[in-house]
């Protein structure tokens, strides 16, 4: 069977303290599913230093949780929305939201495709 | 009981005048003394035995997840060397029980295996009746010789290869540490004619290793990226909770270390000292800890815990050159010296590109010569003699290390190729991973 | 020996008559009698000291990631902490001696430093010929002392600032715990007038520790997110293999506990009654283990690991009020209750929103208390007396902590920001974290 | 002191000729030869107990990750049962005193609990005057007892479910093992008739444990996909930091194991021969392990730290059953067999499809049938004595261990199923993983 | 050089044990290289409840293990289903297998590009 | 508000030592940020062999690090040839780099989007 409602896949690194709050504000928009991935972020925010036994250094990378869900064209927009109001705190390494184009899905289990795979 | 010591009991009955005598009839039999003195042994020896556990997780925790293998294996190969190479020579060169070759300074029992009494021997047979079994002891001077060698394993960890370390360690252990401790504690020339005073090895044990470790870590050189365009860039340890282990076992080790040094538990006197030494040596390592502690807070804004477990150690072996006499508040004292010590010396290691990837030299050796020094405050030795054994026993064992290190070097080379290093000596040198499930990040 | 001892015997030979008196002639002289109480201490001494390791690595082990850096800073400072105060003031302020500033209340030997017999001490000049080594006493003594202190820092991890939480175990290590000990050990009220029985510290130490804990929790408050809309929200453990080791640790140190307590080892009877303890605290433990396991796999389907640990700890702590007199049955009943008590509790704390990391307050607390009742059972004491001890100490504990608490509250806080405490205290109050290598998940 | 004892001394003070007499009044009174007996067996039985948490240990190391809160779950339980089931029927049925309902084979004090001396017992009213407290005794051998368990755990790890282990470890501590090891060390037909010779259990608890570990493994099967069309599929181990802890602890227990064994220090001869037991054990220990890093680099090109654990433990296994006559060399040759043996016999365990997690049935059977035979090196004992007790009390716990084995399968099962033990234990069966903080990789 | 084959980027979350299974299934099609990615997936599976010290909790994700393979245009269809093939079990998370389009692909050893770089 | 600037995802796998003087030769150019992560690689480089306790067995996987980064269309090109030149080591195993196309992309803590939100 062949959906054939187009899908995008949306890439986002959050704070992880975030990311309870986001999964359940998507939850809540009928995003069913994403793979969540512990990433070391490098941005603005990182470049502080630390003191280990007397010797300074830089520390470059900040942990964040990338999220990668794919959702039908519709939705697109209002996921990155959802995400970005949810995962906002003002403060610098907030994160970043992309959206790639899908060419297709297809769900292993029961071979539906495109946005009926999701 | 000895006949002689029937008599004045005897006597005692029918004439008065000699009851005074009487009261020398002893309140520990000779034998009851020695089994005390012996139990006093063994029980230091399975605790000294379990600070190569100590220094195996210190090491381990405090060394890269790449790193974690090997130095497991090292610290497992070493103590097995030092105990088969103990045997076979180090025993009888470090106790010529007055039988020199050189007077004072070389054992004439060399080349000798250390044998023990034949089973069940009785008191008059026993090699020395008035100390205590030769075996509890053989056992217990092992565990320090062994301890000298888990000091270099964590100043050279995570780029020194297998073998050539471990043909290190069978010398030191087979050979140098027992040839200079020799001069202090087996009655050599540091005793006899010096007067040098180091009750349970803050030079003898400690220093001698941090000596060999230095040696070590000048011809080995720092890890690959540790000292680049000026900076350091730290290698933070990959299990601090592993570290902290480890110090917690090697504290706990240390009252059989110093403890056991009193080498006698059979009076009165005797188990009192080991008493304050074993207070005393708490103190010590306590205070160490706290004095790390704050200076971390006041110099870097955040207390540092691996500075913390250093302190501690620091204030251990700062305390064991002389556990015994000072009053709890002098042990505080020295104690809390030594761990302001390492706070110090760790990054000025770093200045002079000396890469100590545990900080074995700081705790080991700098708090080991402040230790012996201590000794002077109790009155119990003079500067100068202090100053003829440090200079004696450290210079000789960096001197002989350092020329191991070099031939080791020229003949089969010591270090893992640069790749190897930043790969990680578990997969390179050993196929192994010690956390192979874990992602690292 | 002294001459009195000898006389008889000189008597037994000339008139038979007296021979009974002969028979008096001691088995054991009070010297070796002395030496054996004091090596008891020194060996409990250091299997109580290991303790210290036990409660880091099980808290280690039960905290997050992202606090175990901290978790091992607070566990080797406070006992660090806890030996300095309590040579400090501790020590004199818990054993007054008979020497009382209020009768049975408050010692007279307040404040002052504590003092070790001097080296190489003869029987007849110890502080008390009858008893054992006062450095010997003092290293036992001192390590229950830390024990209350490790029981706090379990309850308030991942959320308190380190240096409140130190400046309270300061406080709690050397002056309140040896004030409430003082009315039982020191020969107080407790024991003298009321007839309180606590043979190694049920609640004496473990319910003490954990009332200071509960007032420490208390005006805390819970960790972030613990209790959201009526729900409990766990915080998994990040090491159940570093939380089992602390147990077993615990349970190795707790031979020395209860063993210790027996204050004597120098007669059949006595080294007869460490066996019984030590056979009973075994026993105890491991009904403990084995009634949470039962209890978890009934109650939730699956047997849940924490909770067998803390039923291990908590069959320890409810055998600490009386491990000689139970028969090894007995023990196996005290010991199976204090693991069930531990599986209904902690849950209970929760409902309460009384937020307890590692369930400190259930184990040391609540089996404790049951502990302290179970002394009964073997007739050692009557219901009235073990309420009024309890009452008192607890009370008295829970009390001062709260006071001292709510002033560390007002003065410099004692909670680190939320966006640190989610950061996790390692990174935000450190800057360094425990397993760098490793990406979370 | 008994009269008897002083009739002699009075006669030597009026009459010179018997004073030879005289000279047998003892140097170590009864009451201390006890009290020291019963000490050696307090302090074997805590460093024997910590035998569980490094057994917890090495095995919590060398399982994966997924499996790591089940296995440290079994430790924590196997003991703990071991502790109910020996205190239950293990020890009367073990130790019948003479008292047989079979001559030689089955004790007749059988089922009764084990009882302890009342407290304060006075020597002359303790069950064995001339021995050691009972509950000294009883809390050495139960930890024997416990360890036969512990090494099952180990070989079964990965796939067996929790409760019918735990029923089996109940059948084990409680009656395969106090039954076989009364045969010799209860005064049975191996000891009195056959004059088999294991001093502290190479036969009697390690190959004991060994073949109850076969039978399960055999039963059980291997994990899925260890063998895949002919090829063996290498599974390493989580942490071989904390397998490497376990192995020190091991090592460390074995102090008490061996030391234990001499079963008196209460003279001169007993305390000199624990001391070649210290030394000989841990001499066997080292070249164990150096055996196996040889043997390792020279087969595989990479020392495998795995191997050298194994190897450590198999020298230990091997002196144990007599540790006291050899000398050290003849120690260090039969710990370096010891260390081959485990080299050579673990792929030889996975050529047979038998999979051991651990390397259990090597390091406990294997090397311990090698030390069984090596007592015959010190005349000891004739091979024929040791073939028969090796061939009774290894094929009667192996043969009883496979009726239990086969009746749990059949009965309620003893695997989990392959979902789940490709899920892991922790998630399947308990609901909780180890290190849920860290993403696997 | 310049590879002109166009090449595509296939996205898979599939059940951690059946990475070695699909690993093969892959090198016997002729797939040379992949991406392997730890990751906690949260779907229809997710949602299960476990008990920690007597409090129920949800668990919102499972672990998943995320293949990133990128293959000429040709194959993409033939590693999309020998992907979906390997991986099923017929029971829920069995995973997703989404399809991107790729711009340019670069080997950083030789420079090969695009379909010459895989 | 709006970046019209149109943005590009470049994935790279690179050898892990290598990490940070990639980052410093990317932060010279002037990317400002990325996410890193930790992945097992499947390639040519795969295959050896290692032995644990006698048995043989083959390491399918070796460690890699995975960039990703955002950068502006006139960006890409450079970026990617900095991260070649850089994580070249001239053995097997260097990596690959891949260039997607990025509908849009979005700054959580500004609201600034596409090339803006880098
Ligand atoms: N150009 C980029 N490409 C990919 N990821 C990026 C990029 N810039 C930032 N990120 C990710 O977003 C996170 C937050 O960005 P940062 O610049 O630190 O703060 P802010 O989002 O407030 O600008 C970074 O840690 C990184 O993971
Ligand atoms: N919309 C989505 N976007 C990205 N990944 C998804 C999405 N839905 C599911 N996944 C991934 O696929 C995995 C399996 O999906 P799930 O819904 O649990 O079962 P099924 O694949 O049988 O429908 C999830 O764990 C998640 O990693
Ligand atoms: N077709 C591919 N799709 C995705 N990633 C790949 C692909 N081929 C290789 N890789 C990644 O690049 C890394 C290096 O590739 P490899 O073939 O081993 O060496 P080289 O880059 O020198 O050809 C691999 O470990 C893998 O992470």
């Amino acid at each position: 069977m062949e959906g054939d409602g187009h899908v995008k896949l949306i890439i986002a690194a959050i704070k992880p303290f975030k990311l309870e709050e986001v999964r359940e504000a998507l939850t809540g928009l009928g995003v069913r599913g994403m793979m969540v991935t512990e990433i070391k972020g490098f941005g603005s925010q990182s470049g502080h230093t630390e003191i280990y036994r007397g010797a300074e250094y830089a520390v470059n990378f900040v942990p964040k949780v990338k999220l990668e869900i794919v959702v039908a064209d519709a939705m697109a927009e209002q996921v990155v929305e959802t995400i970005a109001k949810t995962a906002k705190t003002d403060k610098i390494g907030d994160g970043k939201i992309f959206t790639l184009d899908v060419e297709s899905a297809l769900r292993v289990r029961t071979g539906e495709a495109n946005d009926e795979a999701l | 009981m000895k006949l002689t010591k029937i008599l004045p009991l005897a006597a005692a009955v029918i004439a008065l005048p000699s009851l005074a005598v009487a009261q020398e009839a002893p309140a520990v039999s000779d034998e009851v003394v020695w089994i005390f003195n012996s139990l006093l042994f063994l029980i230091g020896g399975f605790l000294v035995f379990f600070m190569a556990a100590g220094f195996a997780m210190l090491e381990g925790g405090l060394v890269r997840s790449k790193n974690v293998t090997m130095q497991m294996t090292k610290n497992v190969a070493l103590f097995s060397i030092a105990a088969i190479m103990y045997w076979l020579i180090g025993y009888n060169l470090m106790y010529p029980l007055g039988d020199w070759a050189i007077e004072g300074y070389f054992s004439a029992l060399f080349p000798q295996v250390a044998v023990l009494e034949p089973v069940g021997v009785a008191l008059a047979d026993a090699d020395d009746p008035a100390y205590a079994s030769t075996g509890s002891d053989y056992i217990f001077q092992l565990m320090f010789c062994a301890a000298t060698a888990s000091i270099v394993s964590g100043a050279l960890a995570e780029r020194i290869k297998l073998w050539p370390f471990l043909i290190f360690v069978a010398v030191l252990t087979g050979f140098i540490y027992p040839l200079t401790a020799s001069w202090q504690w087996g009655g050599g020339w540091l005793s006899e004619n010096i007067g040098f005073s180091d009750f349970a090895g803050s030079t003898v044990v400690h220093a001698c290793g941090a000596a060999a470790a230095l040696a070590g870590a000048i011809v080995l050189g720092p890890r690959v990226g540790k000292y680049k365009d000026g900076k350091v860039n730290p290698m933070p340890g990959s299990n601090l909770a592993l570290a902290t282990l480890g110090m917690f076992i090697l504290w706990l080790g240390w009252f059989g270390f110093n403890g056991g040094s009193q080498l006698a538990m059979g009076s009165a006197g005797d188990v009192a000292d080991v008493s304050r030494i074993f207070s005393n040596t708490n103190m010590a390592a306590a205070s160490g800890a706290v004095a790390a502690l704050i200076l971390t807070q006041v110099m870097y804004g955040k207390p540092d815990l691996t500075m913390v477990l250093n302190g501690a150690l620091a204030g251990l072996v700062s305390i064991t050159a002389e556990p015994l006499a000072p009053t709890l508040g002098l042990a505080l004292l020295i104690g809390a010296i030594g761990g302001v010590i390492v706070v110090f010396t760790v990054p000025l290691l770093d200045k002079m590109k000396i890469d100590d990837v545990v900080g074995a030299i700081p705790v080991h050796g700098f708090a080991g010569i402040w230790g012996t020094f201590a000794v002077v405050l109790t009155g119990t030795s003079t500067v100068g003699a202090q100053v003829i054994g440090m200079v004696a026993i450290i210079g000789a064992t960096f001197i002989l290390s350092l020329i191991v290190w070099i031939i080791l070097k020229g003949i089969i080379g010591i270090r893992v190729s640069e790749e190897d290093e930043i790969a990680g000596l578990d997969m390179s040198e050993m196929g192994m991973e010690a956390y192979p499930d874990f992602s690292k990040g």
